[in-house]
């Protein structure tokens, strides 16, 4: 029975993944990916991490996706223009050596010294992966990263509205280039040359 | 009594970085910071037991892995080094002071930072310690250049930047290969590496390594091509430290490291290196009476005097007194050549900005301190007799003079081009008919505040250079006696 | 059902993921591979916690969710800074790093 | 008070002087400089003589006396010290060189009276005579070194001292340089003698030389060859005599002071101090000889025909020179140290009254302007009379009997040395002649327009002071010799200077008179203890009168010859001129040493500078070493640059490709 879920949601997983990467429109690309999230919680649940499961589907799958599909919508899900101008060499390049990666994750995986994975895992304890002990987890041993993922999300959450919020008082939104960053600093530069440091000598 | 060397070290910098926030008043706290370190110099030089070998020790473990070190300590080689480095940042800093340049503060900044680094570098008993100041050397002095330099600031920078850049990462290189290639574990104690000598071929290459990182900083012949422009466009308080210290912590280096950790390959490459030194002399002594331009003169006459201070450290005579010289004229051409750079700017001030000597011509006229004060130092410059540089002449010429004869009856020929070149700056500075822009002006007494203590400093140690020569000849005798030793047995 | 497949499956979803930000233009897409990946990680450290009996590394994926959230959010939020300032929304526009 | 203390003070009193005046130079009123410094040499003096009466009253034995200050430079086996050497030789020169000092001191009180430099000016003669007295007492190598160089550094202030003038400093700077090069010689000699002895000492070094060295031994030899260098620059020699005739542009006391009577008989204290050494080498003394011979005769012949006032006075002392660096490398150190003794005297005042004669005309030296100064300056024309008398050799004057002994000792050697002894009289008719000229020209005659309004009571002054060289017109607000000028009958401190430098040279010679007095040769004898041919080496009493009588006609003949040609046919030496014509081009142009040396060394090395300045510093320098190195990082950094496409997916590219890669390296590796 676990061996023909993981078959289904590791195709589906994979499917997602494909879907995600392939679509031309990024909007279903967006919805791909929502697939291959919730693939992905079903491979959690068979792996016994109900609250990650959970916290996949509601968060991800739900909160993250929905933020994705909203944006797509605002900036419009154009598909990208074909001309291209890095060519054809480096898309190229890219899948060899996406292959290449893979294959050698593989025979790592299989092949080597790493077969001491190939078990069942531990055996099962009641209570393994689920909230409760997620909670207790985040209360005590991971206190310190539990308070700074919060502190992080502020300031990302912070970030984010300051990056994306609308201009005022600027009459039309301006080009801004690094650049022009650049060039406010060099407005600060040094002073012209000084022959002895101090200038003029009879000061 | 043991004096914590990071004290004296570190002493510039903290008060600088103070002073980098004291807005006005900024140089006047990197002044307090070289002052300390001045008064620390000091104490030193008096409680120094000049008997001893190494002393006011400081050992601490710092990277254990690599087998680095926060190792500190004073000997014979470093002592008067460190008092030089001390009196003439202490000047300087008092020049900024008097004259205050834009952003004090930050100019303060770079230069407390230059007096550690230098400090660091000559005070530190661990290779890699010593390269990480040698390299931190350059930064401040990078943008001292950079930014408050003359009208080709930029290039020449950059240019300085680069060109010694280049030896700094030879140097680096050659230094990891010193310490993974000595028996035993990694280690970059200096003590530990005299001990445990390499093989006499990687020597050789390494030797190359440290030799061409040296020689490029100081600057000798032919590797000097960074020096004009950068000696062109250097605001003078910096540049009189820059001469004064920056090249002697290259000749040090060769003292400290070249000679005794490649002794055998000091000894192959002594012929080379003394051709080398003794074309510095002739080619530097002869730019230096053909250019015009003060800073240069006095640039290419630094590449002759470090020539002589390189020819010194490579007598390899019994005695060591080549060594012994090399290091009394170290400091005596910094004690030399800064005031010298201090008085171009007040010649510029009087020669209507100008710094080339075809401007120049009768400042003398209502200047007679002044021009008493530059003849003290142009006298000192070309070694006469009765000044310490003479005697750290006739040392290295006396060392040069046994091991290798025609060597020194060449370099001799520098002593005289010598009075030529200082003699024509002077002479054209401050005597004949006035320039048409000039007019003659006694200096004042923010001039004197920091000329006169120098000149007084160059009379003192004309008269009584004994105390130095006690400090150095136990420490060159060990150096020197490495190689000769490695010699012999060959 | 042996772990290795779990992890097996993890590396493949890794893969595209990766090909997928080399290959594809709109950062919006860049930004899901980039999700993609994460998710590829979250697995294997799932797989390995399941493995040990140990809880940390579910510790880790939901972190790394969180993470995952952070950085969706600035993300987005450059996309539509982007937007805004009628710069093309194309990676291979941006290029001002050019040396 | 002790010898010792006594020689130390004798430095002491100069060199405070120096300083004092340097500080004081803003406060010091009218001519308290003047008055301060010459107190300080006065003092000086007074010292000297009680240093002689304290080695009178020690034995034989003991007169060579060391003190040792503080240790100088002692370190790595070299012994050089602050140390002074007390002996006969030392204190007759310390006698010699602040006794005249005073007295020219005493001079220029009165002389540069009104020159704007006129603390300056005795600050520097104060320095002088410290360095002039440093290099007669020290008593190692280093410290005759700083000496040696001091007095050189003196001399350089003192002939720039006019320093609005571009003779002055050109002159200056020759004269510096050329001297360098005599300290160059020194210390490379100093080295070939140490690394024998080991020792910079000298009462050590000469104790040891003969167990060292053997005779002639070639170190031995070269090391006083280069010693010979040093005295050979320091008291003009040929071919390093070239600094003396501009020397003349400082003013007259200085010349008188520096460049006749102290500093440029220096060469010939140092071979008489090293005595031992050179007759260890006898091949370098034979070359000190020589040379010494040479320079007599040669600048005799250009005394002959210079018509610069100072400038013939200054031959004149070359030549000199001559005769006493011949008589010293030929073992006659007493006859030698005689004539350096007499000379002062009597050079110092030819000079004084040269100087005398120059401020009549107003700064004026050429003597084709003079012209019948007699009646108006009686005094000064009585000084210059005794002075070449005395230089001419005429008895009973001080030069006769110090010539004559170095001629009479010359031919007792009884070897080549007699070809200098008769070279040597030739010099001495020359002598005579030039001597003759030079006054009988100056003070003889129908009196010029200058001595005309002296005579009638008012001192000529030039309406634009000029350089006397150029023809420039002064700078007259600093550096310049001043508006005003003092001659000798107007002022009273010259007056005393002269007038007693006239009595000595008259009567100087009565310390050593062959065959009745010996004082001289006696008093030197602890120093010359050592030495081989000093007790032996005395001349027949025939021979030495032989030799007077000859020396006393050859300088009466001379003075015929110059009364004949300038006063009695002055049309007759334009005959000669055109008879002699390239003889008198070669002596007008002084044997052509100036062009000589700046074709052979000047030249080249400033051609050399010049190339290397322009192109070798452009193209290897500038361009192999900088451009390489910077052409090296540049295209190391343009290979980087590509790389920097500025696309986001070029870079997760490569580091996708470094991931894989590196995968790669460790499975294969595993």
């Amino acid at each position: 029975m676990a061996e023909v879920i993981f078959f289904i949601a590791a195709i589906g997983a994979i499917a997602g993944a494909v879907g995600t990467v392939a679509l031309r429109n990024p909007f279903y690309s967006v919805l791909a990916l929502v697939c291959h999230l919730l693939a992905l919680a079903a491979l959690f649940l068979l792996l016994r991490a109900e609250f990650v499961a959970a916290a996949q589907v509601v968060v991800y799958a739900g909160a993250v996706m929905v933020l994705y599909v909203f944006v797509v919508a605002y900036v419009g899900g154009s598909g990208e223009p074909l001309t291209a101008s890095t060519g054809a060499t480096l898309r190229f390049a890219s899948l060899i050596f996406a292959l290449a990666l893979f294959a050698e994750l593989t025979i790592a995986l299989v092949g080597t010294s790493l077969s001491a994975l190939n078990s069942d895992g531990a055996p099962y304890e009641s209570g393994f992966g689920s909230p409760a002990e997620v909670g207790e987890l985040f209360l005590t041993k991971f206190l310190l990263a539990f308070e700074l993922a919060s502190l992080l999300l502020l300031i990302a959450a912070v970030g984010a509205v300051i990056l994306a919020r609308r201009r005022t008082g600027l009459g039309d939104p301006r080009e801004i280039s690094v650049a022009d960053v650049m060039r406010v600093t060099a407005s600060d530069a040094p002073p012209e040359t000084m022959l002895e440091a101090g200038g003029p000598p009879h000061r | 009594m043991t004096v914590h060397l990071s004290f004296l070290i570190f002493a510039p910098a903290v008060f600088a970085v103070l002073g980098a926030f004291g807005g006005r008043i900024g140089s006047v706290i990197a002044l307090v910071g070289t002052v300390v370190a001045l008064g620390y110099a000091v104490i030193l030089l008096v409680d120094f037991d000049y008997a001893g070998g190494m002393q006011y020790v400081t050992d601490d473990a710092w990277i254990p892995d690599l087998g680095i070190r926060y190792s500190l300590g004073v000997d014979g080689l470093n002592l008067w080094l460190v008092g030089l480095t001390t009196l003439l940042f202490t000047a300087s800093a008092l020049w900024i002071v008097l004259r205050a340049p834009d952003r004090a503060g930050l100019f303060s900044l770079h230069f407390g930072i230059a007096e550690t680094a230098v400090l660091g570098a000559f005070l530190t008993q661990d290779l890699a310690l010593f390269v990480l100041f040698f390299d931190l050397m350059l930064v401040p002095f990078y943008f001292l250049l950079g930014i408050w330099g003359g009208p080709e600031r930029i290039q020449a920078a950059v240019k300085m930047f680069i060109y010694t850049l280049v030896g700094s990462l030879l140097m680096l290189a050659g230094a990891v290969a010193v310490a993974v290639l000595a028996p035993g574990e990694i280690n970059f104690s200096l003590a530990y590496l005299r001990d445990n000598l390499l093989g006499e071929g990687t020597q050789k290459l390494l030797f190359v390594a440290f030799g061409l990182a040296f020689l490029i900083k100081m600057p000798a012949f032919p590797l000097h091509g960074w020096m004009p422009d950068a000696y062109r466009n250097m605001p003078l308080p910096v540049l009189a430290v820059f001469s004064g210290v920056v090249s002697k912590v290259a000749a040090y280096g060769l003292l400290r490291i070249a000679l005794p950790l490649f002794p055998a390959a000091a000894d192959d490459w002594q012929m080379i290196m003394l051709i080398l030194a003794v074309c510095s002399i002739l080619y530097g002594s002869l730019q230096a009476f053909t250019q015009t331009n003060l800073r240069l003169i006095l640039g290419f006459s630094s590449v002759a005097q470090l020539g002589f201070i390189v020819l010194g450290i490579f007598a390899l005579d019994d005695a060591a007194r080549g060594a012994q010289g090399a290091l009394l004229q170290a400091v005596n051409h910094g004690l030399v050549v800064a005031p010298l750079f201090l008085i171009i700017a007040l010649l510029a001030a009087r020669a209507g900005g100008s710094e080339d000597i075809r401007d120049m011509g009768g400042i003398a006229k209502h200047a007679p301190v002044l021009a008493g004060l530059f003849m003290i130092v142009t006298l000192a410059t070309l070694a006469m007799p009765g000044s310490a540089n003479f005697v750290g002449e006739f040392f290295i010429l006396l060392g040069v003079f046994e091991s290798k004869l025609v060597v020194a009856l060449v370099a001799s020929t520098g002593v005289v081009l010598a009075s030529v070149y200082a003699l024509r700056m002077y002479i054209r500075a401050m005597h004949n008919r006035e320039g048409p822009s000039v007019t003659s002006s006694e200096m004042t007494l923010r001039d004197g505040l920091v000329i006169v203590p120098l000149v007084l400093a160059i009379l003192a140690f004309a008269v009584f250079p004994q105390r130095a020569l006690e400090a150095g000849e136990p420490a060159v005798k060990a150096v020197s006696g490495a190689v000769t030793g490695t010699g012999a047995g060959r | 059902m042996s772990l290795t497949w779990y992890l097996v499956v993890s590396a493949l979803i890794f893969c595209i993921g990766a090909g997928g930000v080399l290959v594809r233009r709109n950062p919006l897409v860049i930004l899901l591979c980039i999700e993609l990946m994460l998710n590829a990680a979250n697995l294997a450290l799932v797989g390995f916690s399941r493995m040990h009996g140990n809880m940390d590394g579910q510790i880790f994926a939901l972190i790394v969710m969180v993470i995952a959230a952070c950085e969706v959010a600035i993300g987005l939020g450059l996309i539509v800074a982007l937007y805004r300032r009628r710069l093309p929304i194309d990676v291979d526009e941006l290029r001002e790093l050019q040396g | 008070m002790s010898l010792e203390t006594y020689g130390w003070l004798v430095l002491a009193f100069p060199l405070g002087g120096a300083i004092l005046i340097s500080l004081l130079y803003k406060v010091l009123p009218g001519r308290a400089a003047g008055v301060l410094g010459t107190l300080a040499i006065a003092l000086s003096f007074l010292s000297a003589i009680g240093a002689f009466s304290e080695l009178q009253s020690l034995g034989e034995e003991e007169k060579q006396v060391v003190a040792v200050g503080w240790d100088y430079a002692v370190s790595n086996g070299v012994d050089a010290q602050v140390s002074i050497l007390l002996d006969p030789l030392s204190v007759l020169m310390m006698l010699v060189v602040s006794g005249v000092s005073m007295l020219i001191h005493l001079y220029s009180v009165a002389y540069m009276g009104g020159d704007r430099g006129y603390a300056r000016f005795f600050a520097y003669l104060n320095f002088f005579v410290f360095s002039m007295l440093l290099l007669v007492e020290a008593a190692n190598f280093v410290l005759l070194i700083v000496g040696w160089a001091f007095v050189g550094a003196a001399s350089y202030f003192l002939i720039s001292f006019w320093y609005r003038r571009k003779t002055a400093t050109d002159a200056g700077i020759k004269a510096f340089v050329i001297n360098v090069l005599g300290d160059v010689g020194l210390v490379l000699g100093t080295f070939f003698i140490f690394q024998g002895t080991g020792t910079l000492d000298f009462l050590k070094t000469f104790a040891e030389v003969d167990q060292v060295f053997s005779v002639n031994d070639g170190d031995l030899v070269a090391g006083c060859i280069l010693l010979l260098v040093g005295a050979f620059a320091k008291s003009a020699q040929v071919p390093l005599h070239t600094w003396l005739p501009d020397a003349m542009e400082g003013p007259t006391p200085v010349s008188a002071l520096i460049h006749a009577a102290t500093m440029v008989t220096a060469g010939v204290y140092l071979i008489a101090r090293m005595h031992t050494l050179f007759e260890q080498a006898p091949a370098a003394g034979d070359v000190g000889a020589i040379i010494g011979c040479l320079t007599l005769l040669i600048a005799a012949t250009i005394g002959l025909v210079v018509t610069d006032l100072k400038r013939v006075i200054a031959y004149s002392t070359m030549s000199q020179i001559g005769y006493m660096v011949m008589a010293v490398s030929s073992a006659g150190y007493a006859a030698g140290m005689f004539h350096f003794m007499t000379h002062a005297f009597f050079k110092a005042l030819l000079f004084m009254a040269a100087g005398s004669v120059i401020a009549a005309m107003a700064g004026i030296q050429n003597l084709d302007r003079m012209r019948g100064f007699r009646r108006a300056m009686p005094f000064t024309f009585g000084c210059m009379i005794v002075g070449g008398l005395a230089l001419s050799g005429i008895p009973p004057f001080s030069g006769f009997f110090s010539k004559d002994e170095i001629l009479a000792l010359l031919f007792a050697r009884d070897d080549w040395h007699i070809v200098l002894g008769v070279l040597g009289y030739v010099g001495a008719l020359l002598t005579a002649i030039y001597t003759f000229r030079m006054i009988f020209r100056a003070f003889y005659g129908e009196p010029c327009e200058e001595a005309r309004e002296l005579e009638h009571g008012h001192l000529f002054h030039a309406e634009h002071p000029t350089n006397p060289m150029t023809g420039e017109i002064e700078d007259t607000d600093v550096g310049f010799p001043g508006p005003e000028h003092h001659i000798a009958e107007r002022e009273f401190p010259m007056k005393v200077a002269m007038g007693a430098l006239a009595v000595l040279a008259t009567i100087g010679g009565v310390v050593q008179i062959p065959g009745v007095n010996e004082g001289l040769h006696h008093f030197l004898e602890p120093t010359f203890a050592d030495s081989s041919l000093y007790a032996e080496l005395e001349p027949s009493t025939t021979a030495t009168i032989i030799g007077m009588v000859v020396g006393a006609g050859l300088g009466l003949l001379g003075i015929f010859i110059a009364y004949t040609l300038w006063v009695k046919r002055p049309e007759a030496p334009a005959r000669i001129r055109e008879r002699f014509a390239f003889a008198h081009k070669v002596f007008v142009n002084k044997w052509y040493f100036d062009e000589a040396i700046d074709i052979v060394f000047v030249r080249p090395t400033a051609w050399l500078g010049r190339f290397f300045a322009t192109t070798f510093e452009q193209v290897v320098v500038q361009g192999a070493f900088v451009g390489g190195a910077s052409g090296l990082v540049g295209l190391a950094s343009a290979a980087v640059r590509r790389v920097q496409t500025g696309y986001l997916r070029y870079y997760a590219a490569l580091l996708l490709m470094g991931i894989t890669s590196l995968g790669a390296y460790f499975l294969i590796s595993a």
